[in-house]
């Protein structure tokens, strides 16, 4: 693996979630008949937070500090398993799809714990939300790595989405439909985005990952806006070398095709954001599990 | 020489009888137990001990019981002379002899070869023991003391029928009729087996009784609950192995004649019969006398289930016999002491024993976790033994029936004795001054240590003991 | 004089039905002491011979059983007041019928036993059994603590009948030790009742069954 | 030598309580000295384990050390000691004269009974070694016997260990008849039928199942945890419940050829007890017991292992025994220290605040800063999150399980198919049980008077806690270091397990794990220091906490343990059973209205109390039957008479 590659995925990684967010609203202020925000919003929002000063409720400890930080951290880390587009991820290893969910893990363990760290009932309400979809989340993205294991043959994220993927799709072409149905419900749950959360109502009552949020400011939740656009960020690519596994064969188009793939996600996530309705919020669960068994569904087709 | 063993007991009771110090009277008992042990000691030790053309014999089995009655007796008789001290106002005249005679009874019984001797000897032993448990002299202690009289009595008398089925058997088939157990045993493949079989269930039956075997176990609750706790260590201790000891004569009896697997049947439904019983009945007990009652019910099915699984399980039964005795005695002794603290024996009135009388209850409890076959004391070895002897003979059912039905004595024992011992202590309206001195808790001592020894270390000549004990039982020589 | 036998056990037979149908308790004490003169006769008759222990047997036998227990019993009634009526828990006619099913019982429950070439034909077994069974009758149905050492007492005669089988094989000494066990228990029971009777101011043992479940 | 030593450890451990009972009840020195001797055991004991892992020793028939024998011993040794120097201060013989000295005396004995079942070579010691074990375990949990619930919560305890025992009988009673010695050595295929070897292993499942708290069998473990004192409970969740895995792994190294459904059926039982263990944790708003089911979910994953790693035995899967096994082991290990730190921290807490409940407490990280950065290092450690201990011993179970799928057995792979995703889930709930339990103690406003007056534990407690936060951290950061024991201990299980020339660190990338770890930590030092940097160059306004306007926010407005959990025990509902208390429609001016669910434990008091009950009714029916009447006791006599003689 060339140095090269590695800088590319790093700066990919640290530059493009942000622009992601941008996409996404564009998308829906055209759906709206809006002009929206500009592409480069997101970064214009992280600059400027990470210059303003913070209030910090005095009921807090370091744990509220700890919950950014180690979110921003677990997503950066995330990311460098991940491979992206037709190219190796920096550090792979067998197994490292167990450690690539668990740092997200990590990430919500501290996150959740910052939110309780205020005492505030909404945050606590939250914080209670987000750990719990979580759990049936997970199940689910553990279901989607099975059967892309068991394709595959191999451990290891790279291993798993890089060579054979186009080959999957011809010998397990259905499992592979259901595994990304399902990966992409997990995907929208776990980044809060419409139809299970909306990040911008005014309603606190009604939000999960938003309202664990609300005593955050300044430089930290600018690292907070920065983590969950980078874990939308990897998540994404990870659907995206299933759902699109083209290789070139030029490695540098390969970049471009990534990263026009990662916009067009982008973009169809913020059609889904337009063009549905936010659900109640105990429909989430209900979703959360159909996702579970979608992609159990698609372990069952390769049982045959 | 060997009806000194007999007599010298007898002769002390008659000097209780005639000596005029109440002070020192207490006394002959815990020196008539130590002579007994120095002499069984020796006679074990001897070759052959026998007497009377051959009506008194000291075998293997003989042996083996007879040394646990007289250890067992000693200790206990170490209780005595504190004992009476605290019944000062009660007569120690009829106690003292009372004891001494059933020692030499006890002992007559384990020596006796010859049917209706040893049916005298048993009947003398209970009607030695009667005036013991009339002790108290209570109308609750008159009440049990009828029940095991009468009860004992019928019990026993059907042991004599069965004895003279069994002489018969012998008559019939046109041998010389004979009540001299070596001469039956001779005689035995040639005994007439409708006879033979009714002998046994009658003798079963009647020494059953006096064991304490369900269903003819319903004087033991009665009359070990109201009998002082030495008098019921003696009685669930030394009045059953005798009673064990003659059923054991005359399955070897039954083996010696092919018979063996009529008898075992019928030991092994007895002997789950009895755990059965014991264990619907020590569910929510609430005397813990009561329940210690009904604990030697179990044991005795527990004893005669061991000799129907046969093999290992007799080596066990044997085994049992010492553990559960010496067991039993840690238990009696201490309850009695926690009797007498509270005033009551309910498990209403009495709490918290381990605070209001430290060691007679922490032995207690200790004692219940003996007798209900945690390692590593003595009952756990000969529990284990028979539960492996039972699976090694490939009787599967009877092993998991053995386990249930000690699992469900455990809960049942188990929450009355915790109830009594734990918690804060209760002060019942009854509650005493009584305190606990080393001369109460001592011989429960002992016998802890004994029980704990032999679940950790048998010594080779108690080993070869059991072993010739055994292979007596199942050969009859 | 073997052949005596049966008519004496047919008599023993008869004064068990007597024991069980009488209502008055000094009648049941009666019969029982006619029924021990018969077995000390009985074994008598039953040795063949008059050596001088079968005579001393059957002195000791009639004494005791014959004389000295029913006095006891006479003078227990007397001493502790004990009203004269049997109290039954089954009525006399129950009793009745059940002895005779029992005496049936028995006789059956004998033919199902082999029997020695000279003892057969002889009543021995069903006589002794039946009695058993009679002893057990009283035993079970009788409410007075007197009339269970009655049933105590018959019962032990039917095994005495049974020891008429096995005259050879019992060494006097046994048979006298079977005796005075008999006796001493019958006189510690005498004592308990006594004592029952002071504590209770009744001997019904209806009042004994304070220790329960 | 090396056997010598460790003999001597489990001697000094047993006396160590015994010097205490001669001084005076209100005397510590008597306890120091006890600390002192353990200790010293201690340090002998994990010397001679260490050693002989080295230095092999022959076997006697009594004792034998081998490298399974090794892993469990040295927990044994460490946490016992580790909490014997908490007790120092947590339970102070001055602070507790009624029942110090029993404590330390069973305290003592526990361990060396524990150490010495590890060693035992034959049955009959395994058992004595076992009771005593199990009896001085009851004697720690009723330590306050005075008190009705603890009494309750140890008798529980002392019925499931007494059937665990009678279990135990049973199996070697079994495995006498087929080997006619009571040795503890393998046994041939054939050697019995096959049902024996089937019997002996249900058997095995059952009474090692009853100690380690596998569910459905697992009632008597919360109860006696949350009873117990802090460091009894440590030591109980932390190496005690492992003896029976201990038991359980020997055993089955024992018997020959096991059948796949073996490997299927505790599989089946790991994931059971983890998913379920974890979700009645959620439940709880006692600290105690919620770290008690956690500890259920512990073994559910270590039974996991130990499933796959039977699944390979018969299969000859060399890779499926060492991930498997190596996961089970080392998470043995993990689980040992991270429990026993939590519920040293919990301890501290209890101490600072008298209370267990959850929903009394909050706001203690101002107050006990410390403890709160342990317990938060032990929550983590327990969610299997990296870079701790408890994320290496997943990852090699997870490693493992993914092995299964190329096995090309379709029964296998459908095994891994639903416990990856299970253990997934099971780790997604703990993360969300110790937000709960970690929030909910420690961070926020105090919910009541006793949490207000708290107070940081001495050093003498938050000592021991920081050693178990280093073993943690280690163990995390460097499994590389502790491979080769576990292959030691592996090598004991299955010794053809290395046949194929497959080792552990072959098939597990743990220096990747290494490196990871200490990316992770550069990233959160480096993110923390821009962070601190920034909120410096910025400023920090202090402020209340944002409550939407609200004016008085106050510490009833926080959110409660039970409310965080609702959602989930609402999920749960259908096996949890939780009985709640919603609040009633109220008028336009509601009135103090109050929301409250309770879980209690579906097997013992769903299921057992209520048949134990049934069972006593049943047998009080009998009763009857001896109702002082003589004339119905003569007749029993009669009738059983004529019963045995129409026998035959």
């Amino acid at each position: 693996m060339l140095i090269s590659q590695i800088i590319v995925h790093v700066v990919l990684l640290l530059v493009m979630p942000p622009l992601l967010l941008g996409v996404i609203g564009k998308t829906k202020a055209l759906f709206g008949g809006r002009v929206g925000p500009p592409l480069f919003q997101a970064f214009f929002d992280l600059i400027k937070l990470f210059q303003k000063g913070s209030v910090i409720s005095s009921t807090t400890t370091w744990v509220f500090r700890a919950g950014p930080v180690v979110g921003l951290a677990t997503a950066i880390l995330a990311g460098l398993f991940i491979p992206f587009g037709g190219h190796a991820s920096p550090v792979s290893f067998s197994g490292d799809l167990i450690l690539f969910a668990y740092l997200f893990a990590l990430g919500r363990f501290f996150t959740a714990s910052a939110a309780l760290d205020t005492g505030s009932a909404f945050e606590g309400m939250g914080a209670a939300r987000e750990v719990t979809f979580s759990c049936l989340a997970e199940p689910a993205l553990f279901f989607g790595f099975l059967v892309l294991a068991k394709l595959s043959g191999s451990l290891s994220l790279t291993a798993m989405l890089d060579g054979p993927m186009p080959n999957s799709w011809g010998a397990a072409g259905a499992s592979l439909v259901l595994v990304a149905a399902s990966l992409f419900i997990v995907l929208l749950v776990e980044n809060s985005r419409i139809p299970f959360d909306d990040p911008n109502t005014h309603l606190e009552l009604t939000m999960i990952h938003e309202v664990m949020v609300l005593d955050h400011s300044g430089p930290a939740l600018g690292m907070i806006l920065y983590g969950a656009a980078m874990k939308l960020f990897v998540m994404c690519a990870l659907l995206l070398r299933i759902v699109a596994p083209f290789d070139s064969g030029n490695i540098w188009v390969d970049w471009g095709i990534f990263a026009v793939g990662m916009l067009a996600l982008a973009m169809v996530i913020g059609v889904v954001e337009s063009i549905m309705a936010r659900f109640k919020l105990t429909f989430v669960p209900t979703f959360l599990v159909a996702a579970c068994l979608l992609s159990a569904f698609g372990i069952i087709l390769l049982l045959r | 020489m060997v009806w000194l063993l007999v007599l010298i007991p007898l002769l002390l009771a008659v000097a209780a009888v005639l000596i005029p110090s109440g002070r020192l009277r207490p006394w002959l008992v815990p020196f008539g137990g130590l002579i007994q042990v120095v002499l069984v000691v020796f006679a074990i030790s001897s070759e052959n001990v026998s007497g009377f053309q051959g009506w008194l014999l000291l075998d293997p089995l003989g042996k083996l019981v007879l040394l646990f009655i007289s250890v067992l007796f000693f200790i206990c008789s170490l209780y005595v002379p504190g004992y009476l001290s605290l019944r000062a106002e009660r007569p120690t005249r009829l106690f003292c002899a009372c004891l001494l005679s059933m020692l030499g009874m006890m002992t007559l019984m384990t020596l006796s070869h010859h049917l209706g001797l040893m049916w005298v000897a048993m009947e003398a032993t209970t009607l030695a023991s009667a005036p013991l448990l009339l002790f108290n002299s209570s109308t609750r202690s008159l009440e049990a003391t009828w029940k095991y009289l009468l009860i004992g009595s019928v019990g026993i008398a059907l042991a004599l029928l069965g004895s003279f089925f069994l002489a018969y058997a012998s008559l019939y088939e046109g041998l010389e009729s004979t009540l001299q157990f070596d001469d039956l045993i001779k005689l035995a493949p040639h005994l007439s087996k409708p006879w033979l079989h009714a002998a046994f269930v009658l003798l079963l039956v009647g020494y059953g009784t006096k064991m304490g075997l369900a269903p003819m176990h319903t004087w033991k609750p009665d009359a070990y609950g109201e009998a002082p706790g030495l008098v019921g260590a003696l009685l669930a201790g030394g009045v059953t192995s005798c009673a064990f000891l003659a059923i054991l004569r005359f399955y070897s009896l039954c083996v010696a004649s092919g018979e063996a697997a009529f008898a075992r049947e019928i030991f092994i439904f007895s002997g789950i019969l009895s755990m059965v019983v014991a264990a619907v009945f020590m569910i929510r007990q609430r005397d813990f006398k009561r329940m210690l009652a009904y604990s030697s019910v179990e044991h005795m099915g527990i004893l005669v289930l061991g000799i129907g699984v046969g093999g290992l399980a007799t080596y066990g039964a044997l085994l049992h016999l010492l553990t559960n005795g010496l067991t039993k005695g840690v238990l009696f002794l201490s309850a009695g002491n926690i009797h007498r603290a509270f005033g009551s024996k309910l498990t209403d009135d009495v709490r918290g024993a381990i605070r209001r009388v430290p060691m007679s209850g922490a032995l207690f409890l200790a004692g219940f976790l003996a007798i209900t076959g945690s390692p590593p004391f003595g009952p756990f070895i000969s529990e284990f033994t028979i539960l492996n002897g039972a699976i090694g003979s490939g009787k599967f059912v009877v092993a998991a029936l053995f386990l249930l039905l000690l699992a469900i004595v455990f809960v049942g024992m188990g929450s009355t004795v915790l109830r009594v011992t734990q918690g804060t202590p209760s002060t019942p309206a009854t509650a005493t001054d009584f305190r606990e001195s080393p001369r109460f808790v001592i011989p429960i001592l002992l016998f802890l240590g004994m029980s704990l020894l032999l679940g950790l270390y048998i010594p080779p000549q108690l080993e070869s003991l059991l072993k010739n004990a055994a292979l007596f039982v199942e050969n009859g020589v | 004089m073997y052949q005596l036998i049966d008519p004496i056990l047919v008599a023993v037979l008869l004064l068990n039905f007597a024991a069980l149908g009488a209502s008055q308790l000094r009648t049941v004490i009666h019969a029982i002491a006619l029924q021990g003169v018969l077995l000390g006769v009985l074994v008598v008759v039953a040795h063949n011979e008059f050596t001088i222990w079968a005579v001393l047997m059957a002195c000791a036998a009639i004494t005791l059983k014959g004389i000295f227990i029913p006095r006891l019993l006479f003078h227990a009634i007397r001493e502790v007041s004990i009203r004269r009526e049997v109290e039954p828990i089954i009525g006399f006619i129950a009793s009745l019928l059940l002895g005779g099913l029992g005496t049936a019982l028995a006789v059956l429950f004998s033919n199902t036993l082999p029997i020695a070439q000279e003892h057969v034909g002889s009543l021995i077994v069903p006589a002794a059994l039946s009695t058993t069974l009679t002893g057990f009758l009283i035993l079970t149905t009788r409410v007075k603590a007197i009339t269970q050492v009655v049933g105590y007492l018959v019962l032990e005669n039917g095994i005495f009948i049974f020891g008429m089988l096995l005259v050879e094989a019992m060494p006097f000494l046994v048979e006298i030790g079977v005796l005075l066990d008999l006796f001493v228990a019958i006189f510690v029971m005498g004592i308990i009742i006594n004592r029952i009777s002071r504590e209770f101011s009744t001997v019904s043992t209806r009042n004994l069954s304070s220790l329960k479940e | 030598m090396t056997q010598l030593l460790v003999i001597t450890a489990i001697v000094l451990h047993a006396i160590s309580g015994v010097p205490g009972l001669l001084f005076k009840r209100s005397a510590d020195a008597g306890q120091k000295l006890s600390v002192a001797l353990s200790t010293f055991g201690t340090v002998v004991g994990i010397t001679g384990s260490i050693a002989s892992l080295w230095f092999s020793t022959p076997k006697t028939s009594i004792i034998a050390i081998d490298g399974l024998s090794v892993i469990f011993l040295l927990p044994i040794f460490l946490i016992s000691t580790l909490g014997s120097i908490y007790g120092l201060s947590y339970w102070k013989q001055a602070d507790h004269p009624d029942n110090g000295q029993k404590l330390r005396l069973f305290y003592g004995l526990v361990t060396a009974a524990l150490a010495a079942v590890t060693i035992a070579a034959n049955a009959i010691v395994f058992l004595v070694a076992w009771e005593i074990m199990a009896l001085s375990a009851y004697f720690l949990i009723t330590t306050e016997d005075k008190d009705t619930a603890v009494r309750e919560s140890g008798w529980v305890y002392l019925i499931a260990t007494h059937l665990a025992t009678l279990c135990l009988f049973g199996l070697f009673a079994l495995l006498h008849s087929a080997t006619g010695s009571f040795q503890l050595s393998p046994l041939t295929a054939g050697a019995v039928a096959p049902g024996v070897f089937t019997a002996m292993f249900l058997l095995a499942l059952i009474g090692f199942g009853l100690k380690a708290g596998l569910m459905p069998l697992h009632m008597w473990l919360p109860g006696a945890h949350a009873m117990a004192p802090s460091h009894v409970s440590a030591l109980m969740s932390g190496v005690l419940i492992k003896i029976g895995i201990y038991g359980f792994l020997r055993l089955c190294s024992l018997l020959p050829e096991p059948p796949l459904w073996w490997g299927g059926v505790i599989l089946a039982v790991g994931v059971t007890s983890g998913v379920l263990g974890v979700v009645f944790a959620l439940g709880q708003h006692d600290l105690k017991r919620l770290l008690a089911y956690h500890s259920i979910e512990n073994i559910g994953i270590i039974t996991i292992g130990i499933g796959l790693a039977m699944v390979g035995r018969t299969l000859e899967r060399t890779d499926f025994v060492l991930l498997g096994m190596a996961g089970a082991l080392l998470h043995v290990w993990n689980h040992g220290l991270f429990k026993s730190l939590l519920f040293l921290s919990a301890g501290a807490v209890i101490h600072a605040t008298h209370t267990r409940e959850i929903d009394q407490l909050g706001g203690l990280a101002k107050s006990m800063p410390r403890t709160a950065l342990y317990f938060a290092v032990g929550a983590a450690a327990i969610c299997g999150l990296p870079p701790l201990n408890g994320f290496v011993s997943e990852f090699l179970i997870y490693l493992g399980l993914f092995h299964s799928l190329n096995s090309g057995s379709g029964m296998t792979w459908t095994a891994a198919a639903f416990a990856i995703p299970a253990l997934a889930m099971i780790g997604a709930l703990a993360v969300t049980c110790f937000v709960k339990a970690f929030g909910a103690v420690f961070l926020g406003v105090a919910r009541s008077e006793h949490a207000r007056h708290a107070h940081e534990a001495k050093s003498m407690m938050t000592g021991p806690m920081l050693a178990l936060v280093g073993f943690c951290l280690a163990i995390g950061l460097t499994p590389l270091l502790v491979a080769p024991v576990l292959e030691h201990g592996i090598r004991a299980w299955e010794p053809a397990a290395f046949d194929s020339g497959q080792k552990l660190t072959m098939l597990a990338p743990l220096g990747w794990l290494t490196i990871a770890g200490a990316a992770l930590i550069v990233l959160i030092t480096l993110g923390s220091f821009v962070l601190a940097r920034r909120l410096r160059r910025c400023g920090v306004n202090p402020g209340v906490t944002w409550d939407c306007g609200y004016a008085a926010p106050a510490s009833t407005m926080q959110y409660t343990s039970s409310s965080f959990a609702q959602m989930i025990v609402a999920l749960f509902s259908w096996v949890l059973r939780p009985r709640v208390e919603t609040p009633a429609e109220q008028p336009v001016f509601a009135n103090a209205a109050h929301f409250h669910s309770h879980v209690s434990d579906i097997v013992l008091d769903g299921v057992l109390r209520p048949s134990f009950r049934f069972g006593a009714k049943i047998t009080s029916s009998f009763r009857f039957l001896q109702a002082g009447n003589i004339h119905a006791y003569l007749f029993y006599i009669v009738l059983f008479l004529i019963c045995l003689l129409l026998w035959r």
